[in-house]
């Protein structure tokens, strides 16, 4: 579901890969916020979008919301992906992983840069807005039962064989399987590879140390830095 | 406010662990504003703390595992403390430590530091397997470190306590009696999270520390209880999220609070909380904050 | 399900204080297809219980200070045993008291009612100002009570524990070493509820005993600790709402469950527990529902 | 606010004065079930309705409904007023205290019995429903400003006086002090005094012994043998 948010002050800079940490409407089921990635940003009509599924009692509470509801939220949390010296990106998701992808490919595509995603799901209906990302790129899709794009998982893809040839970066965002699968395919191969972690949070500011992912240099946070780790700093 | 010579500008401060080095919390509110701040649990080496996952959120609180993970004092005293210096308000830290020279060591660097007033002394860390809790759990072993402590530092000295114990009120006498300043009550009490879809423990640690609007009633009667037992001040902690749950602490007999896990649902709760307990007084026609302090009508 | 020879037909049993004597839920449930229920706290002597008001309301909980009112054991025996001779489930009675002596002729008195397969010995009441907690607080007069009524009660003989209690593992290790068959874990925590408004305490007794959610994890990890520490099977307690919640208390080492404070927010909730159990077990393709206890993965 | 709640089913028998246990919607802020006081019965559309006056969380989460929500009650609970033998009754209530007194009323009447009420005020604003109460007796009414009707507190009203010579009972309903004024007043005099109380409960059906209220026979459950006790056997 798309949560499309109007702020009522002007946006600040958002990076790709930033997220929100949302205060989920009262109940005696949740408690702390929730960390939800940002889907797209509109900043001629102050907007955020979220895309949200449902998969515990606070992405439920939300999805309940009716239109007009207000929401509040901390923003923008995290380091966000970097996309400076991006030349030549493939974009992998899987699941609810497409969420960032969207404003990731677009902030890309405004770097005169082609964008190219590739998106994993268990059947078509896991295939979120693919036309709306036909936009901004190149969709390449699998399914582990085959029923839409290719069949099986996106390391099995033909893109994934020119990882290092015609790709020179990869951003990742997915269950942790199979963001550890293709960090180790790109391991073997020449290219920076960005994964977007999504460890369970308290604070996202960094105070409560709660979220914590294990690198090369000792316990980051993910929610300040991260959410977006470099696959060569993490303990994979 | 007079916290046994620490002077506070007003009785709320931001609980150990929850608050980071108050740095985090600049771009959500005037820092300064408060009575003080207790910054991140403290040890003489550098801790990496537990594996994740360390957080189950749980019915009205979460529980956690973090096991003071932090860079050590030296680091504290030269990257941090410059960071914190400039704060107009109390920057008390707060000392852990797995054997008593461990925490006495500690406490000797912070006695150093010019504009750090004072340390809370955490004998009650339910995360970590030596030390931490262990010491707040016998009136023995926290009169031990707690006179062990005093030897070396010469400022506040607040003794944070452990819930996890039979009967918190001796070993509140206990480490008055070692000469703390102040005690600080509750730490997190000692729990668990499961899964019953996945059978397994949610945290790495299978327990950790339950913080939260879940743990009030009790953290209040614990207030309560050290209130008739000891003469030091008492900062009240556990589950405050609104002014009026920090008023009651402070009837019940809590000289300050603590703000803590409230800091994560709302990262300017603190000072709303001030903003708050300034309506109460007002609308009471309290003039002196200090007269709520114990003035429970029973 | 055998307890330690006290035969369930399912894990679920009711707590002591939640459900009166069954009959109250007649409207609502067959009681006869729980595992058991366990009738109201009992005394030797009739007890008035204490003042209006005994309940506070918290997050996710609630404060009860009723201060074990019932009628006696005789009354018990004349006019409520032959009310619920018929049910089909194991009927119980929590037995208090406050010194030895009571506890043993009120043991002894439930030990001729043929329809009676067990007592849950009460050592831990919160709201009663002699006897009750205490003796469940000490490793000596815990076991000092459970070995007097060991000598009198012949039958199942289940002791009900305090979390008020710096180890409650040492305790249960006393208890099962003084000749009891099972222990039930937790009865409710020490805690308090003040308005702020008033500025008075809710409850007559000013601290009273919390129950519900808000203790479940605290319960979870003293169900985990004392499953470590004993041979004899835990019935686990401690704001069950769901089935999700008993199974977490198996999982933890509890061989059977009791639903409490969950029982006033909805009368017919143990039933319905009852199916979720067997609901998840069917989803989970287990046959047994033994072989979920302590099946803690970890 | 009044609540009118559509039965799925048809109604049981409901005495006057009986109340319902009622599930407040999810919130952090509230766990307990809320004993309310049934205000009216319609038999012929299996409605309940109930009047709330919005006093703590409950309450408030109560007044925020839709129409079309969903409500879990159990009910209908506690022993209700007896209405078999009474002749000449002056019904007195107090604040919120009026809601049980119209199906009250009502039952009167369909006994053939005149039904007189007695309603008491902080001003004008919180005599409700004064039309609906006149339909089915009469209706004297007190404030304490005078902005309505006699000025001061029922207790000081013209009608109190004929207790013991027109009236034979008095049912009483409202906040306690105006409760024991009642019973101070008619104890000197040759009437039966029902009063209704409104104990905090935890369960409603007597089994959790919270709500207890101290009689002549020792603690008494409101729940389960009130809300309605005869003030003879209470302690005031």
């Amino acid at each position: 579901m798309k949560l499309i948010l109007q702020s009522p002050s002007n946006l600040p800079i958002i990076n790709p890969g930033q997220f929100v940490e949302v205060q989920t409407p009262d109940s005696s089921k949740t408690f702390l916020r929730r960390p939800i990635s940002i889907h797209d940003v509109d900043y001629t009509r102050n907007r955020l979008i979220l895309l949200v599924k449902t998969v515990g009692e606070g992405t439920k509470s939300l999805s309940n919301l009716s239109i007009g509801s207000t929401l509040n939220l901390v923003y923008p949390l995290g380091n966000g992906f970097d996309v400076s010296n991006v030349k030549h990106p493939l974009l992998i998701a899987g699941g609810v992983g497409i969420a960032p992808m969207m404003y990731l490919g677009k902030s890309l595509k405004k770097n005169d840069v082609e964008v190219n995603f590739l998106f994993g799901a268990k059947s078509s209906s896991g295939l979120l807005l693919e036309d709306e990302f036909r936009k901004v790129g190149n969709l390449y899709c699998t399914t582990e039962d085959g029923s839409a794009g290719t069949q099986g998982f996106v390391t099995q893809h033909a893109e994934i064989e020119k990882l290092g040839i015609d790709y020179d970066s990869v951003f990742v965002c997915g269950p942790i399987q199979m963001m550890k699968a293709v960090g180790n395919i790109v391991k073997q191969k020449d290219v920076t590879c960005y994964v977007s972690l999504e460890n369970t949070m308290a604070c996202g500011i960094g105070a409560c140390l709660c979220c914590v992912t294990d690198t090369v240099s000792g316990h980051k946070c993910v929610c300040t830095e991260g959410p977006v780790f470099d696959i060569k700093d993490l303990k994979w | 406010m007079n916290l046994n010579g620490l002077i506070l500008k007003n009785p709320v401060m931001t609980a150990s662990g929850t608050f980071g080095y108050g740095l985090e919390y600049d771009d959500f509110m005037d820092v300064s504003s408060l009575g003080g701040i207790i910054v991140k649990g403290t040890t003489l080496n550098p801790r990496e703390g537990n594996p994740y996952p360390r957080l189950a959120e749980v019915k009205q609180g979460m529980i956690n595992a973090v096991g003071l993970q932090n860079k050590g004092v030296d680091y504290f005293c030269k990257h941090i403390y410059p960071l914190v210096y400039n704060y107009k308000t109390n920057v008390l830290v707060n000392v852990s430590g797995s054997c008593i020279s461990d925490y006495v060591s500690t406490a000797e660097r912070i006695n150093e530091l010019e504009n750090i007033p004072g340390i809370e002394l955490n004998i009650s860390c339910p995360n970590v397997k030596e030390g931490g809790m262990a010491f707040g759990t016998s009136c023995e072993s926290a009169q031990k470190v707690v006179e062990a402590v005093r030897q070396v530092y010469k400022k506040h000295l607040m003794v944070k306590l452990s819930p996890n114990v039979t009967n918190i009120s001796e070993i509140a006498i206990a480490v008055e009696s070692a000469g703390a300043d102040s005690v600080s009550l509750i730490n997190t009490v000692l729990a668990m999270a499961i899964n019953s879809e996945t059978r397994r423990p949610v945290l790495s640690t299978i327990t950790g520390g339950l913080s939260g609007p879940a743990i009030k009633p009790i953290a209040l009667r614990m207030v309560w209880q050290v209130s008739k037992a000891v003469k030091i001040p008492i900062v009240g902690l556990g589950g405050i999220m609104t002014a009026a749950d920090a008023i009651e602490f402070m009837l019940a007999g809590a000289s300050a609070v603590e703000i803590g896990t409230a800091n994560f649902i709302d990262p300017a709760i603190s000072a709303k909380i001030v903003a708050g307990i300034i309506n109460y007084l007002e609308r009471h026609n309290i003039s002196d904050v200090n007269s709520i302090i114990g003035g429970l009508i029973v």
